[in-house]
């Protein structure tokens, strides 16, 4: 069944995922509230001879009340997702101790500056890999995001995250990853003739594995 | 108005004896410039199709050559198979030519120019030499836009939203001539278009017939009413966004040029404060068209006229102040991203009254199922699909996943073709018979309506399930993600459903070319509706009206106790109805 | 066109006199070392008054009907929300 | 343009305003929005990077444009006088006025052109600062920013889009003006006169706040 989202691996993921179920539900019930009312009717009221249509111009509590039902659903909608989207856009919603890195996109590739060891970015130590983004598992990480030329969007569905790298603009993107392996970046806006190829990978170590790589990486 | 009535009475009198080219080419009939707008956009919205199974073979069967794509130069697809930039400039034209040069031509352009006058009871425009040049300057600006494609380095290839500063640079691109030929085009029909706009909005206000109140117009003609006021408002935020745009194409300013204080976020701002309107543009009349279309065929009065009214009134308002939607994830202050989430969830709320209105008048019908009446109900069936998914988007953590994926892609053709083009059927097949004196056939008109249905909704419903799977938008191979790969199937399949979903559409184009020459003669009142259009002849004469026509009542009296038949026509005088004084339209000032 | 014969016309030399102080003033008021708000608040309100003149008098929206008042101003809170959103961009 | 329409009957009971004058109002509503995306974007650009813009008086020439700016609202009066003299039926009156009004209007263009020339000169063109040259030299010191890029590119497009509407009244109000010699307005419908002059005032409002937020902020 197509509308059963892909697993995710982000602490957010989850809250994400149950919002569009309830969204999934809500809509599902009017869609087959209003297509099935529209076939019942075709059949229930059609053309026969000699019979004259029902004379009415409308009735004021039928308008109330399919005015009020989803004014009322959109409301409780809009007080569901705010908080959640405040918490993961905010500029300032990173979680404290969030390892910084600095992403810049480019046609066509993403550059990842590591803070290195002292975990500092613009420090001597800090280090450029290009289309590979190296996080531990169960750890706070916030991507400071830009981009050089054109708008590129940084996606990884797997963490349900994306967001537009702008040019001029520095853009914090956090995430927490919640299993180890590889994850795809792709590139989300088009941004010119290798847009369809702008793929990156995040690969997520243990807490352990992570500091192992980083050390390698300072090393050479 | 005594002074006016001269000069129209005596240009009236000259245009009996007009040579072919002033009656037919340079003609101010607003008849003959509705159907000219019919014949351009018709051909637009054909090459739009043409662009978009172009671009969904390479989806469908990645880096295979197009079958007979041989013909397309070396600098398109050689041998056959789309080079990405190619691919580029399809996905862009396709979006162009669709939103600009078909649908919106056809709403606005041919049904604003051949219902307002006629269904007001006007003789013509208030503006008929205006009129005619919004037409002539339509023209160059599609052929402008389509010499785009051969010229040097391809056409405009940076998606129909143009997003600086990837579209303000040729060496982002890959394309010079393009960009900026694709700008000049859509600023010149912008032109056209607000001219348009204030010859409807001038001749709604002041040519209604006597007795034509407010509240006896036709709802087909409230939303042309609206939408030109938003045509008025709108278009001009991108001409002149177009104009900036070019500029830093051309005469190196930098108005979206990051690397020099310029903002890469104020072209989208720009963009969609004219987009979101524009969206409404595109779906509010054909809104109005099903309104009429389906009471006529349901027997009934439209239910809840008022408040059908009152929620265009509101999706027109809180059309302004939604295009943030269009931007949650570009970087956008997150702050404003709530507020615009509120204002885009409250627009379900109108959407839902006109549907719940629209089953309401079907309640208790007595419904011929005519082939105007199957795609109106297709337009409402549609529509709701469209409305819905568009939830999931406003939704802002939900969009934070589905933005700029297929869904998205799913979302708009459920609108734009499920709604708008399934509404235009309705009213091409519908208006065809006061347009060209001839019924369209019924018989091919049902076998298209059904294929297209079907493959319709076979094309564009596993787009949903797309999105879903992460599928991003305007990608030229899928195969270059692993996550994309199990997805392949789905491509192909939706492939395979659009070309027969354009294969479909010859029977239109047939019935629609061969109706005109030997269709079936139609009557005055062919569909027995009450519209004051149907008073006059078959096509209508020049003036539209022997004489001034006169409005006793609203529009859709049908089944009414007070006569024998199921309609009572606006214009019919029954014993005790007032004439229209002075006095009638006080409520209009 | 409806107007009867001699209708009695608006001083419009007056708006002129007006009009021209006004120019002189925001000149003069510009070249002040007043605190920065203070400055642009005056002029905006000068320019405001300049163009209330001339739509009220030259484009005689003082004597037109509601509805072309309506007409004439329905525009302006686009204008305004679209500037006062994107700025938010920037605070 | 509008004025060389002959349209149908106004029958319209409730109408209370004439196709040409409705017209005019409505399209001047959509010149609201156009200069609404320029004058917003100057405004936006300003308040995103306030650095880029010069100080009042240094790159831009304020007193030549002051006096622009009284020649515009001079033409508004002779274009109201104009209006009010074919009310009272004063042929002669409409003619001179419309004629000043040309002229005044012509000259309005004349000197833009000229600023636009001075400033090139000194090397401001929409690009920005020209390199090498008299104001280019000056970049950095107080009043004088580094680089003036949005600044000339949002300045030359708003004047100069404001310069092209001008130009087309004038062309617009020439062609009113032959049609008054010719005698064709009348006490009674003078509809071309007042239609020409709504939208003459309309680019001189536009030209008032221009002058006030691009000349003297």
């Amino acid at each position: 069944m197509g509308w059963i989202l892909p697993e995710g691996f982000s602490t957010f993921a989850g809250d994400i995922d149950f919002l569009y179920y309830v969204v999934l539900v809500v809509t599902g019930i009017a869609f087959v509230i209003v297509e099935l009312g529209i076939v019942i009717f075709l059949f229930k009221y059609r053309h026969r001879p000699g019979q004259k249509a029902h004379y009415t111009h409308g009735n004021n509590t039928a308008e109330v009340i399919w005015t009020a039902i989803p004014a009322v659903t959109v409301v409780v909608l809009g007080l569901m997702s705010g908080g959640l989207w405040a918490e993961i856009k905010g500029h300032e919603s990173a979680p404290a101790g969030s390892i910084p890195y600095a992403v810049d996109g480019r046609q066509f590739e993403w550059n990842v500056t590591y803070a290195g060891l002292d975990g500092q970015l613009g420090t001597g130590d800090d280090f450029v890999v290009r289309n590979q983004l190296h996080v531990p598992v169960n750890q706070p990480v916030v991507l400071q995001l830009s981009a050089e030329d054109v708008i590129h969007s940084f996606f990884v569905p797997a963490f349900r995250v994306k967001q537009d790298a702008v040019p001029g603009m520095t853009i914090p993107v956090w995430f927490e990853a919640t299993q180890t392996g590889e994850y795809e970046i792709a590139c989300a806006e088009l941004c010119g003739l290798g847009h369809y190829r702008m793929r990156a990978m995040v690969t997520v170590h243990t807490a352990e594995d992570f500091q192992q790589w980083v050390a390698d990486q300072s090393a050479d | 108005m005594a002074t006016s009535a001269l000069p129209h009475a005596d240009a009236h009198g000259h245009e009996h004896d007009l040579s072919f080219i002033r009656k037919y080419i340079f003609s101010t009939d607003h008849k003959i410039i509705g159907i000219q707008f019919l014949l351009l956009s018709l051909i637009g919205l054909f090459i739009g199709g043409l662009l978009a199974i172009t671009l969904r073979w390479q989806l469908g069967f990645p880096g295979e050559a197009i079958p007979g794509g041989g013909i397309l130069p070396e600098t398109m697809a050689p041998g056959g198979i789309l080079l990405p930039e190619f691919y580029n400039s399809l996905v862009t034209m396709h979006g162009t030519f669709m939103v600009f040069f078909a649908i919106m031509p056809l709403l606005v352009g041919v049904f604003g120019n051949y219902l307002i006058p006629l269904k007001i009871g006007a003789p013509d425009m208030a503006f008929p030499r205006l009129n005619m040049w919004s037409f002539w300057i339509a023209l160059p600006a599609t052929v402008l836009m389509i010499s785009g494609f051969f010229m040097a380095g391809g056409h405009a290839a940076a998606g129909w939203t143009a997003y600086a500063p990837l579209s303000a640079n040729p060496e982002w691109t890959g394309v010079s001539g393009g960009q900026k030929v694709w700008l000049l085009s859509i600023a010149i029909l912008g032109m056209s278009s607000i001219l348009g706009a204030t010859n409807y909005i001038t001749t709604v206000v002041n040519l209604r017939a006597p007795g034509m109140t407010w509240f006896r117009l036709p709802l087909s003609i409230w939303a042309l009413f609206l939408t030109s006021i938003l045509v008025l408002l709108a278009i001009p935020i991108l001409s002149g966004a177009a104009i900036m745009l070019y500029f830093d194409q051309t005469i190196g300013t930098h108005f979206f040029d990051a690397l020099d204080g310029g903002q890469p976020l104020l072209w989208q701002h720009l963009f969609w404060y004219f987009g979101h309107p524009e969206v409404y543009i595109l779906i509010l009349p054909a809104m109005g068209f099903v309104s009429d279309i389906i009471s006529n065929n349901s027997r009934k009065p439209v239910f809840g006229y008022h408040s059908m009214i009152f929620a265009m009134l509101a999706i027109m308002g809180l059309g302004w102040i939604v295009w943030g939607h269009h931007m949650f994830q570009s970087g956008m202050n997150p702050a404003l991203g709530t507020t615009f989430m509120v204002s885009t969830l409250l627009i379900a709320v109108p959407s839902a009254i006109k549907t719940f209105n629209w089953m309401g008048t079907m309640w208790r019908g007595n419904i011929r199922l005519n082939v105007p009446m199957l795609n109106a109900v297709a337009f409402v069936a549609m529509f709701v699909i469209g409305g819905l998914s568009g939830v999931f988007m406003a939704v802002t953590p939900v969009d934070i996943y589905i933005h700029d994926t297929y869904f998205i892609v799913a979302h708009i053709h459920y609108v734009l073709f499920g709604g708008s083009l399934f509404a235009l059927f309705a009213a091409i097949t519908f208006w065809y018979p006061k347009m060209f004196g001839r019924m369209m056939n019924s018989m091919i008109g049902k076998v298209h309506f059904w294929l297209t249905f079907l493959f319709y909704n076979l094309t564009f419903w596993p787009m949903h399930n797309l999105g879903i799977g992460g599928h991003m938008r305007r990608i030229y191979d899928p195969s270059e993600y692993e996550f994309l790969q199990p997805l392949q199937g789905m491509n192909t399949f939706i492939t395979i459903s659009a070309i027969l979903l354009l294969t479909t559409q010859m029977l239109f184009a047939l019935n629609f070319i061969m109706s005109w020459f030997n269709g079936e003669k139609a009557s005055d009142n062919p569909w027995k509706d009450n519209g004051v259009e149907w008073t006059t002849p078959s096509p209508p004469p020049h003036g539209n009206f022997p004489t001034v026509p006169i409005v006793y009542r609203g529009p859709y009296e049908f089944s009414s106790p007070l006569v024998e038949e199921d309609f009572l026509p606006q214009t019919r005088k029954l014993e005790g109805d007032q004439e229209p004084g002075a006095a009638q339209n006080e409520g209009d000032r | 066109m409806t107007e009867g014969a001699h209708k009695t016309h608006p001083n419009y030399w007056a708006i002129w006199g007006w009009l021209l102080g006004l120019t002189v003033a925001e000149v003069f008021v510009a070249q002040t070392a007043l605190p920065r708000q203070l400055l642009v608040l005056l002029l905006l309100a000068m320019a405001v008054w300049k163009a209330l003149l001339v739509a009220l008098y030259f484009m005689h929206l003082r004597f037109e009907g509601n509805r072309m008042r309506i007409f004439a101003i329905a525009p302006l809170p686009l204008t305004v929300i679209v500037v006062v959103a994107v700025l938010m961009e920037f605070v | 343009m509008t004025s060389a329409m002959a349209p149908p009957a106004n029958r319209e009971i409730g109408s209370d305003v004439y196709n040409e004058k409705l017209g005019m109002w409505v399209f001047l509503g959509s010149e609201v929005m156009f200069f609404t995306a320029l004058i917003g974007s100057y405004i936006i650009l300003r308040f995103a990077s306030p650095e880029a813009f010069a100080a009042p008086g240094n790159v831009l020439n304020i007193p030549v444009t002051a006096v622009n700016t009284f020649l515009l609202i001079c033409s508004s009066v002779t274009m109201v006088k104009a209006f009010a003299a074919v009310q009272d039926g004063d042929q002669r009156g409409l003619r001179m006025y419309l004629v000043a009004t040309c002229a005044i209007g012509a000259t309005f263009v004349g000197v833009q052109v000229f600023e636009y020339n001075q400033l090139v000169h000194h090397g401001f063109v929409p690009s920005g600062y020209v390199a090498a040259s008299e104001y280019a030299a000056q970049a950095g010191t107080p009043g004088w920013p580094e680089s003036v890029g949005v600044y000339s590119s949002s300045f030359y497009t708003m004047t100069g889009f404001h310069g092209f509407h001008v130009s087309m009244g004038v062309l617009c109000m020439s062609f009113v003006t032959w049609k008054a010699f010719r005698g064709k307005y009348t006490q009674t419908d003078h509809r071309g006169v007042e239609v020409i002059g709504l939208y003459w005032h309309f680019v001189d409002l536009v030209w008032i706040i221009l002058f006030t937020i691009v000349y003297l902020m």
